[in-house]
């Protein structure tokens, strides 16, 4: 165990990219400096390379071009992958996202496919302030005809990034940059994980239970599945038992997942670094107290980034974003607190 | 270049067809919307925008394409449609909303897609610039023949997506080729209010590739200018801007009361409508006698009365089926 | 009372644009089709004539232009009233609205003021298929920096107006389709109330009960506010007491009106036209069940579209959207079970 | 139209001063950043875009316009936010995340508002534009003075929002105008890889209106031509396009490897580095003697080092601060 491979999450997206492109002629890269550079977290490395700037292909900074693009290649045989560089852009471009690529297999009654990959950065924590920090997995996760994922180590970054290339559907990957495996992003250790070496899928639509317990169910995406494990284990200390639940897709969500584990532990906490108010804390929410037979010994808590733009002083961006210390703040007095019956 | 004889009365049949087209739905979309016009109500509800006046441009384009080549049209897309050999009969049944449509009715209208001829429209102004330039560029990647087509209008020539799909088309040098239909109006706004250029020829400039500007909304002279932007395409030499001077004769869409005109200039319209002037001169320069003529519109009228016949027959989607297809 | 001057929300919407121009020479609109039209929707007929197509101006079928130009217009001491003529829309200028518009306030830390209306058409029901017909309310009031108020009829269409004309904040104000009365759109005419000829406010931010019940908590913005209504009548005759709260803002969202309703209720249903996950109806739901201080006798129940793409076709258009019957049948279910304790 | 000598010795030292502030800023960035590189860390977190060897195109603008004059810029806003006049004790605490910066820690060096100088930027490519239109717009339906420049690099140029502003500026007729700064590069992709046209100055056709293109970095010229276009602005003439041709001596963001960059590119670059070369010719014509300008150099770097002591001896702002300053 201690000499398998371990691999970033970036280098398990570029390796998924290259076993498909070997597989598949009609599956190409494009996007922003994502060819010479290697893309700038680094998940296209290598590509250029071994395929040429044919197949991976560099862009003017013309996100509806070049992802509008993609869908008319996509709709033409081929199977785009396509980066955005940083979700914060998606507004100049959500039009070609939304309204299109996520619509047209519907428009057609299912006549035509759209297999393609939208992959685009998320995440803050390291000060660049409010248009380059934000997650927005909620803005994405509530438009119909688009799946969503974001894995939340390496192992799930190359088998979801496969998934989504073999779909026929359009898949937006959303790759947190604080799990990227980028020294100068102040990586997370616990990201990089045994990769094996031959392609795999990881099932879009599928959570899993990253670490078992029996008092509160802590629900989260991408690195805040990591703020719950590391609360979790100081939890433990303190005699309370949580369970990590990592959705690794919003659309489809795994809602019996949440459902049964909270039905466990009757108790809830979600963790997301998007805005708080109509998102994804709020779905999840929903989904377990809508269930109707679910009793949950205390009410429901969500850690969530407040509903300002992200602040560039670092001590005003911490104060916001979620971390492990709230979460086990958070999942003490719900282990405290009973509903009365 | 010159169409040939052939060529002339596909011209004028697929015109033709069109025109009774779109005079036919226009009554039928009226059934069930008097006394009080409720866009909700008859057996064709929604927006309905006609095409008729646009004809030529439709066709001047389409009659150097094969069912390969990809065309990408708008919120007016009949004509074009028509033009492209879209199936008509499951056309008018999804005008219609009926199962037997090309989407089953999901699309509607707006939502045109016949992949069989590689068709696609959509309701976003400008929004089909960026797939017609992707379907070029797997063409190319793939090299397989095939130019890529898309018409807008030239309200559409002031959105972003057009500069931007113009430039990407251009750096890569893709088989595309956008055909602006200028009809002088984006709904009540005048070009000239809408549009800091008389004409949107002059912005091929800023991709570095050809511009052409057709004046008259003449069939043949678009057929000679698409027919050189095309072979170009074709050729290897990439995209080439084209807009097309063209006349809306009806309202932005059905309901519109056209308060917005200048007096007099619908009557101007139609004394030049493109159908019976095409005609004109066919007859008159002996390509077709007027019985070859009318028999062609005999035909035209025979195809559109069974597509409506088809939609009108067909059967309503079941109405949970509005939850299938979401996925591929 | 009944020779009280009633209007439609479009007159409504035009007199209060109007008499703000008249005291305030920075108010201008623009949009398409605004001036000479009136509007698609006529919110803003009469107003050139009046006015002048200087201050009330028709603009290029460029959203991100005049969008953003009204965003430096307003920071440049103007008031700014833009029109996004479908809110289906935004997707080809949603950058100049929320990583703009909305920030830029933020961004200069309170130095600069946004004073500007972004008005937008909401709603389905005329089968005008998937890119005319959406509602989003989630989209935009899901990130921070912006308000967003809906009204339900013409009054508050009036006085949400006239507050937001006069806030020194961005303010998305969504008019639905259905309630404009336009005839051409199948209007409500519940819509059409008395409407003060005065200026006057409606605060935004703060929720109104409709209706006062005591059975069940039936929450909504615009459009389904007329549905709850109708529901709550067909249910008093059958013996159920329906409270509906008319939420008016999402952004501020009066949660304690919420939740103080469910309080005395102990149920809740949510009818909201946008789609299903990941958006306000969720929100709702979760508002009432992590205040920890209420106890539900059912489980609270949500009205939405499904997320799937808007359909054309009129039967399958109307199996999607929410409608009387539909918020009945729940309210009915929800009365007849109660939660083992 | 030829700088005065004031004004040449403005310019001279605003380009020392950016210079300057930001060789100090690439010094104190890497603070705390070694022997990791963790853009989490030092007194200056986050991205940090230095705009040195881009100085003449700031000031051969800015030196035309007054406070009341409207700039926007982009996420390499130092050299343009110097040259406006921004308040530099403010600005830098701003870019050290200080409660006394310009909004209080909340913007950060890509999101710089000053609102005495009318100078505002953004994190998003050509997100100015429209902004910039729009306050010309508010300047024209006031009938108060002011130009508005937008500042975009050379890669922005294929945003749909630069085609959009442009066309709206052009059909409204305001006083606004786009400087394009051509540094080569957007990020690693060279500007013929990205770009359909050789120099963006040829999409003004495109709007009917002025375009120029400047070469050489040439602060001289940059004056010139830019002195012309905010003259015809003033007048009432309308929007001008202007592309400069300048430098980035730095990588794109700090962290930059380069190694896109084809050999010996940077070697050239220094060789030809606006300063020495402007300081150079003000020696050799006599407008200055070498005593004067290196006085200027001493006034830039205290100017420097205060605003620099200024942002090291402020506060840090209340972290609960930042759930203030969202709606005004
Ligand atoms: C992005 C976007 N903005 C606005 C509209 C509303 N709209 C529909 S058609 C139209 C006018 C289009 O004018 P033009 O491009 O000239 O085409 P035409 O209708 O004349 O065929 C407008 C503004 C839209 N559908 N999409
Ligand atoms: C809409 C958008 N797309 C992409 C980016 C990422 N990005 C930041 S700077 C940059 C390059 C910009 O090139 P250019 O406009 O030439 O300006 P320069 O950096 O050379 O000054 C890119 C792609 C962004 N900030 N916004
Ligand atoms: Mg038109
Ligand atoms: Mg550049």
């Amino acid at each position: 165990m201690e000499n398998e491979r371990k691999l970033t999450i970036a280098r398990a997206m570029a390796e998924a990219m290259a076993q498909e492109m070997r597989l598949d002629p009609t599956v190409f890269v494009m996007g922003e400096d994502i060819a010479q550079l290697g893309g700038v977290f680094g998940n296209t490395r290598g590509l250029a390379d071994e395929f040429g700037t044919d197949r991976v292909r560099d862009t003017p900074i013309s996100e509806t071009g070049f992802i509008s693009a993609a869908v008319g290649a996509a709709m033409d045989g081929m199977r785009p992958v396509v980066e955005l560089m940083f979700v914060d852009f998606f507004g100049v471009c959500f039009d070609a996202i939304y309204n299109l690529m996520a619509k047209n297999i519907y428009f057609s009654g299912g006549n035509v496919r759209v297999p393609m990959v939208l992959m685009t950065s998320t995440g803050g924590g390291y000060s660049d302030a409010g248009q380059h920090s934000q997650c927005l997995y909620g803005s994405f996760a509530h438009l119909p005809g688009m799946k969503v994922v974001s894995p939340s180590n390496a192992y799930d970054a190359k088998g979801l990034m496969t998934a989504a290339i073999r779909d026929n559907s359009p898949v937006i990957y959303m790759f947190h940059k604080g799990l990227q495996g980028m020294g100068w992003l102040g990586t997370e250790a616990a990201a990089n994980v045994h990769v094996p070496e031959d392609a795999y899928e990881v099932e879009i639509g599928k959570a899993a239970i990253t670490r078992e317990g029996t008092d509160v169910t802590i629900v989260s995406i991408a690195m805040g599945v990591h703020h719950a494990l590391k609360a979790a284990k100081v939890l433990e200390a303190e005699g309370i038992s949580a369970e990590v639940v990592d959705l690794r897709s919003l659309v489809p969500l795994d809602r019996d997942t949440v459902r049964a584990s909270v039905r466990k532990t009757g108790r809830l906490i979600v963790v997301d670094e998007d805005y708080h108010s109509y998102g994804v804390s709020g779905e999840i929410i929903a989904t377990v107290c809508e269930a109707g037979d679910i009793t949950l010994k205390a009410a429901p808590r969500r850690i969530a980034y407040p509903d300002v733009p992200i602040p560039y002083a670092r001590g005003m961006e911490q104060f916001c974003l979620p971390n492990p210390e709230k979460v086990a703040a958070a999942a003490r007095e719900v282990c405290r607190t009973t509903v009365s019956a | 270049m010159n169409p040939s004889k052939q060529t002339l009365g596909w011209m004028y049949q697929t015109m033709v067809t069109s025109r009774i087209f779109e005079t036919t739905i226009e009554k039928i979309y009226m059934e069930g919307k008097s006394p009080v016009f409720n866009m909700a109500n008859g057996p064709i509800p929604g927006e309905m925008h006609l095409s008729n006046g646009q004809e030529p441009v439709a066709v001047g384009v389409c009659a150097h394409l094969g069912p390969e080549d990809i065309v990408t049209a708008t919120h007016r897309p009949h004509h074009q449609a028509i033009a492209k050999g879209v199936d008509l009969d499951r056309m008018t049944a999804e005008i219609f909303g009926k199962a037997t449509g090309l989407s089953g009715g999901r699309g509607g209208h707006m939502h045109l897609f016949d992949p069989a001829v590689n068709f696609a429209c959509a309701g976003i102004i400008a929004q089909g610039m960026g797939p017609a330039v992707g379907a070029a560029l797997s063409r190319k990647m793939q090299n397989k023949p095939g130019v890529a087509i898309a018409f807008i209008g030239e309200g559409a020539a002031n959105q972003g997506a057009f500069h931007e799909a113009m430039n990407l088309a251009a750096v890569w040098k893709l088989p595309m080729i956008c055909v602006i239909e200028d009809n002088a109006w984006g709904i009540s706004v005048a070009k000239a209010a809408a549009t800091s250029v008389t004409r949107n020829d002059v912005r091929a400039a800023a991709y570095g590739i050809p511009g052409h500007y057709v004046a008259g909304n003449d069939p043949w002279k678009i057929y000679e200018v698409a027919g050189q932007a095309i072979a170009r395409a074709r050729a290897g030499d990439g995209p080439t801007l084209i807009e097309v001077e063209t006349y809306r004769l009806a309202g932005h869409f059905m309901g519109d009361a056209e308060g917005y005109r200048p007096k007099g200039e619908k009557d101007g319209l139609f004394a030049k409508d493109p159908i019976p002037a095409m005609r004109k001169r066919l007859e008159a320069d002996g390509t077709f006698t007027a019985a070859e003529l009318d028999a062609m519109q005999a035909i035209a009228d025979a195809t559109v009365q069974a597509a409506i016949r088809f939609a009108r027959d067909s059967a309503e989607p079941r109405p949970e089926d509005a939850l299938t297809a979401v996925f591929a």
